[in-house]
């Protein structure tokens, strides 16, 4: 890398822009073709080959749309909530390392930079819900607030297993250390770890609102949730939030457990850019994963939702918590390791 | 059963108990009542264990209620247009006649489906709701009364069930024009 | 409800769901007072499609009428079909071949059929899994396809007539039907494992929504709701109308009360029609399907009848009364779901908005046929 | 007032117009709004066998805010009309209407003397783009009435149009 500085800093932001608007434009286009296989249909075909053009006529068509602020509503709240959302995504994708060397700033806490970014998407909600002045939105918005909170403690509490594990909080030393095959990522480094990646996994969907934990969007109950009131690109640009967030939280999982950009195995190269290639093949093997539940589970309500986290998640998580500590501590004591 | 209600039914000083032709009629017993006695048949029939299917009206008017063909040993000398001949607009048959009909019916595989009417005055078609005894008559009586506005004395919201909010018109009077 | 959860001071705030509302399938409304998400009242507002049914009645002749009962409920158009040529064949004396008996059993519970896989799809769409109402539909584009063939619409049927049946069925009705019942019967263990044994769901539907037999009573609930209360009544078996009784089918009970039994007696009513349909088509008889002596211009006596059959959402009632000439005089109907509907209000109070909607789900409810 | 040769624009939004056009055309997003029988047949329409998600019309959205075109499916009643309404009025611009099914055309087989509940036709409350008959239209008619709007927006039709014989 030989660029100066500003052009660095230039070239990622663009990148990461462009990537972020394309992945959640092609996401939709996936998710619509992975829900129409699943459910014996063909999803969309007409528009391009193999309906590739249709995220393009959806951006088109939702750009050019009115944008309606309904009377009554709070205009300054309902107009940067949906930024809200959308802005603490992409700034998170600063400390992702896509590559060895592929990694806008390789900060030394890039974990609680994600994590710091990530609690203030919630605040979108909060905002956007409440500035709509709408019931539903008011009641989708506290849901989707309620459950953050909740999930967001056995997620940081599996977090700190893993910054225990690995006594570092940048993303790419993590990945690092997980180098040479399959069995050297953490999701193998202990018999807890399929656990601790089972509980951030589901922490991850619980955080980014996609069922079976979508309550803040309810369909069925709560009309269109938060966003019931955005027309055009207000809600576009909160459907590009929900899969930037979507993005986020795979690449977590994946750097966290599935050794980030390292390759499976030792034979297959993970230089450059076969890094990317497999961070972003684990990355959407997780997307798919996210979506073929989706469109599998029914909703849970709110009370099983809390439930799960308070009086399952958090208690498993803390004992995993201790279990690895004890590992890490006392194993060596005992065998007489350094 | 039937022998069983009809000796109940005897208590209530009933205008009419007719035993009828299941197999034609669809039901077994017709009885008639006055709009004073309307919800003491529902409470015979609700300790019995039968449930109100449905209620509705009947507007006859110009014409003579037809419906319960009284044999000749139960005709009422108080519901002398019911023995007359049917479908023919009396010319010199008293005041119209405005019916209200509830259907009720068994779940425990006895088969017994009664008949209990009312005939009021068309003019002032009023009689004691039984929706306080059984809650299910609550919305069967407000439908009745969007339609033919028939006044359940007592009812705690006669308010339009099926019509508009606003709607002060009766559309299955007889005499109704949009 | 729990204490707890209740708000101190015991705001609370009205919402109002509907005319437009996912959940409600179609337009009723339901004037929800909420403290924070329980329902401390529920009122559900009808009228919203008040079609003019009966009203109509008056002002068409007898024959006339027909097309209008295919529209009441048009997810299970041909049991109201059945039931109005029930009530006017009653009045008039009207003998029915048996071939035509049999076809309108096997084409009303093939109806029934596809009303409840519908429902079953709808059903878990209002509890947020959307790919199981697409495999009900596949299924039910087959039921859809056997029924086009013989009476020439899709949902809106209207195949019987007085005294019989417009025409007769082919060799590929028969066939395509036997075809069918294999098919479903290979589905539905699909069903229940992808649905039925859901942790999610069992635990959204089990204990939710309790209804008890008594309540179902004094309301009038009638159909899969009172069965799921432990009511044994079905019109097939407790009032035997057409060629039934000599059918062997079971009623599914279940005593629980809750969404789960509502649930499940729906599942297990359709492998019932299917036991039904079989049966049917190996006793289907040779002969006529309409009878001889109709009279081109029907005339009931003077008169009220009343009529009800099993639609497949409860007792559906139909009391015509003739004045002797060729128009009803008057035209009642009383439709299942109204009266199931009525104890919602009951029954949703100091429930949860999710629980309140799981349980309108369960009632099943069409609209058009509650507002009439 | 002859004529006149304008100078050619600097910035030409015709073609820009056509590229909105064909993006509007090719994602319809219509209301999950089921008024009566209709209803139960679009939602065939977006099942697995007539799969209107080909042409990306698949988005049900459940919120007026976020949608494109109203398929008005069924009866409207007089009393569901001032709802019917604000749903339309709630619909951001640009924003079209199907009429579907002969209820909402001209209130269909409800019509009769003496009527008291329904409106006549969706075209009373609010302009309707296409109409499709039928009581009720099948799925590949609901199909063909998406196409029709779609040559409507764009101005030529996606697939060759079948005459009948």
């Amino acid at each position: 890398m030989t660029l100066t500085e500003p052009w660095r800093v230039l070239a990622f932001l663009v990148g990461i822009i462009a990537f972020v608007a394309l992945n959640a434009a092609y996401l939709v286009w996936l998710e619509r073709k992975v829900a129409g296989h699943i459910q014996g249909r063909i999803g969309p075909k007409e528009v391009g080959p193999f309906g590739l053009l249709q995220p393009l006529a959806d951006g088109i068509k939702l750009m050019s749309k009115q944008l309606l602020v309904p009377k009554g509503v709070d205009p300054l709240l309902f107009k940067v909530a949906p930024l809200l959302v959308l802005v603490p995504a992409v700034m998170s994708f600063v400390t992702i390392p896509f590559g060895e060397n592929l990694v806008a700033r390789n900060i030394d806490i890039g974990l609680l930079m994600i994590f710091a970014f990530a609690s203030v998407n919630v605040m979108g909600l909060l905002l956007g819900g409440w500035g709509s002045n709408n019931k539903y939105a008011v009641i989708s918005a506290a849901r989707a607030v309620s459950q953050n909170v909740a999930y967001e403690i056995p997620m940081l509490i599996t977090v700190v297993t893993m910054i225990m594990l690995t006594s570092t909080m940048n993303l790419n030393e993590m990945v690092i250390q997980q180098g040479g095959g399959i069995l050297n990522w953490h999701f193998f480094a202990n018999p807890l770890m399929p656990f601790a990646f089972l509980i951030f996994f589901v922490c991850a969907l619980a955080e980014t609102n996609r069922a079976p934990f979508d309550l803040g969007e309810a369909e069925s109950e709560l009309i269109a949730g938060f966003h019931t009131e955005y027309s055009g690109m207000g809600f576009g640009v909160f459907f590009m939030g929900e899969y930037a967030n979507i993005i986020i939280g795979c690449s977590l999982a994946v750097i966290l457990f599935l050794g980030g950009w390292q390759s499976p195995f030792e034979f297959l190269s993970d230089q450059g850019l076969w890094g990317v290639f497999w961070f972003l093949a684990k990355v959407y093997f997780l997307i798919f994963c996210v979506m073929w539940i989706r469109w599998t589970y029914p909703r849970t309500t709110l009370w099983g939702l809390l439930n799960l986290s308070w009086k399952i998640l958090i208690p498993i998580s803390l004992l995993i918590l201790l279990l690895t500590g004890a590992m890490i501590k006392v194993w060596p004591l005992i065998t007489g390791a350094s | 059963m039937l022998s069983e209600l009809k000796s109940e039914f005897a208590s209530l000083a009933p205008l009419a108990v007719i035993e009828t032709d299941y197999k034609v009629k669809g039901y077994h017993l017709d009885v008639e009542v006055g709009p004073d006695r309307v919800v003491d048949a529902a409470e015979l029939l609700d300790r019995l264990g039968f449930f109100l299917e449905a209620i509705t009206g009947v507007d006859w008017l110009g014409k003579n209620p037809v419906g319960n063909q009284p044999d000749p040993v139960s005709v009422n000398e108080q519901d002398p247009e019911a023995a007359e001949a049917e479908g023919e607009a009396g010319s010199d048959a008293p005041a119209d006649k405005m019916e209200v009909v509830y259907d009720y019916n068994r779940t425990d595989g006895v088969l017994c489906r009664v008949v209990v009417r009312c005939r009021l005055d068309r003019a002032k078609p009023e009689l004691p709701t039984v929706s306080r005894l059984i809650p299910g008559a609550d919305w069967h009586e407000r439908e009745t009364h969007d339609f033919f506005g028939i006044i359940f004395t007592g009812h705690h919201d006669l308010s339009p069930l099926l019509l508009p909010e606003d709607a002060d018109f009766h559309p299955l009077r007889k005499d109704f024009k949009a | 409800m729990n204490d707890l959860a209740r708000s101190p001071n015991q705001e609370t705030f009205v919402l109002n769901l509907g005319p437009q509302h996912p959940a409600t399938h179609g337009v009723l409304r339901v004037k929800l007072t909420m403290d924070g998400e329980y329902i401390v009242d529920a009122e559900p507002v009808l009228g919203y499609v008040h079609r003019m049914h009966e009203k109509m009645g008056e002002n068409r002749t007898w024959v006339q009428f027909m097309p209008n009962t295919a529209r009441l409920d048009y997810l299970g158009a041909l049991s109201y079909n059945h039931g109005y040529v029930k009530v006017v064949e009653q009045a008039m004396g009207l003998e029915v071949p048996e071939r035509a008996e049999y076809l309108r059993v096997i084409t009303v519970e093939l109806n029934r059929i596809a009303s409840h896989l519908l429902w079953f799809g709808a059903f878990v769409l209002d509890l947020g899994g959307f790919t199981p109402l697409l495999y009900a539909f596949d299924d039910r584009e087959h039921i859809l396809d056997l029924l086009e063939s013989v009476t020439g619409s899709r949902l809106t049927f209207c195949y019987y007539r007085f005294g019989g049946l417009c025409n007769d069925v082919d060799d590929d009705f028969l066939t395509g039907t036997r075809a069918f019942i294999k098919r479903l019967r290979k589905r539905l263990p699909d069903y229940h494992n992808l649905v039925t044994k859901n942790i999610i769901l069992i635990n959204r539907l089990k204990d939710v929504g309790v209804l008890s037999a008594e309540m179902c009573r004094k309301y009038g609930a009638t159909g899969p709701v009172l069965r799921g209360s432990g009511v044994d009544y079905d019109v097939r078996k407790n009032e035997p109308y057409s060629v039934y009784p000599e059918l062997d089918f079971e009623v599914p009970v279940y005593s629980e009360g809750d969404s789960m039994a509502r649930y499940m007696v729906r599942m297990d009513e359709i492998d019932q029609c299917l036991r039904i349909v079989e049966q049917a088509l190996d006793k289907l008889p040779e002969g006529p399907v309409m009878a001889e002596k109709v009279p081109k211009i029907l005339k009931p006596a003077a008169g009220d009848y009343y009529g009800a059959v099993e639609a497949a959402r409860g007792t559906f009632g139909i009391r015509i009364v003739s004045d002797g000439t060729n128009i009803p005089y008057r035209m009642k109907l009383r439709s299942p779901t109204f009266s199931n509907l009525s104890l919602y209000g009951e029954a949703s109070r100091g429930l949860l908005l999710p629980d309140a909607l799981a349980l309108m789900g369960s009632l099943d409810l069409v609209i058009p046929e509650i507002d009439r | 007032m002859g004529k006149e040769s304008l100078q050619s624009a600097i910035i030409k939004f015709a073609p820009l117009d056509k590229l909105l056009d064909l993006g509007r055309a090719n994602s319809l997003w219509p209301m999950t709004f089921g008024l009566a029988c209709c209803a139960i047949e679009m939602m065939a329409t977006g099942a697995s066998r007539f799969d209107l998600a080909r042409f990306g019309a698949e988005v049900f959205r459940p919120s007026p805010r976020q949608c494109d075109v109203m398929i008005v499916a069924g009866t409207i009643s007089k009393k569901m009309a001032p709802a019917v309404q604000t749903l339309y009025d709630q619909m951001p611009e640009p924003k079209w209407v199907i009429a579907m099914g002969n209820c909402a055309i001209s209130g269909g087989p409800f019509v009769f003397e003496g009527q008291y509940g329904i409106v006549e036709g969706a075209d009373k409350l609010f302009p309707v783009d296409v109409f499709i008959p039928g009581c009720p239209p099948r799925p590949e008619a609901l199909i063909e009435g998406i196409l029709e709007l779609e040559e409507k927006v764009t101005g030529h039709r996606r697939w060759p149009r079948v005459e009948a014989v």
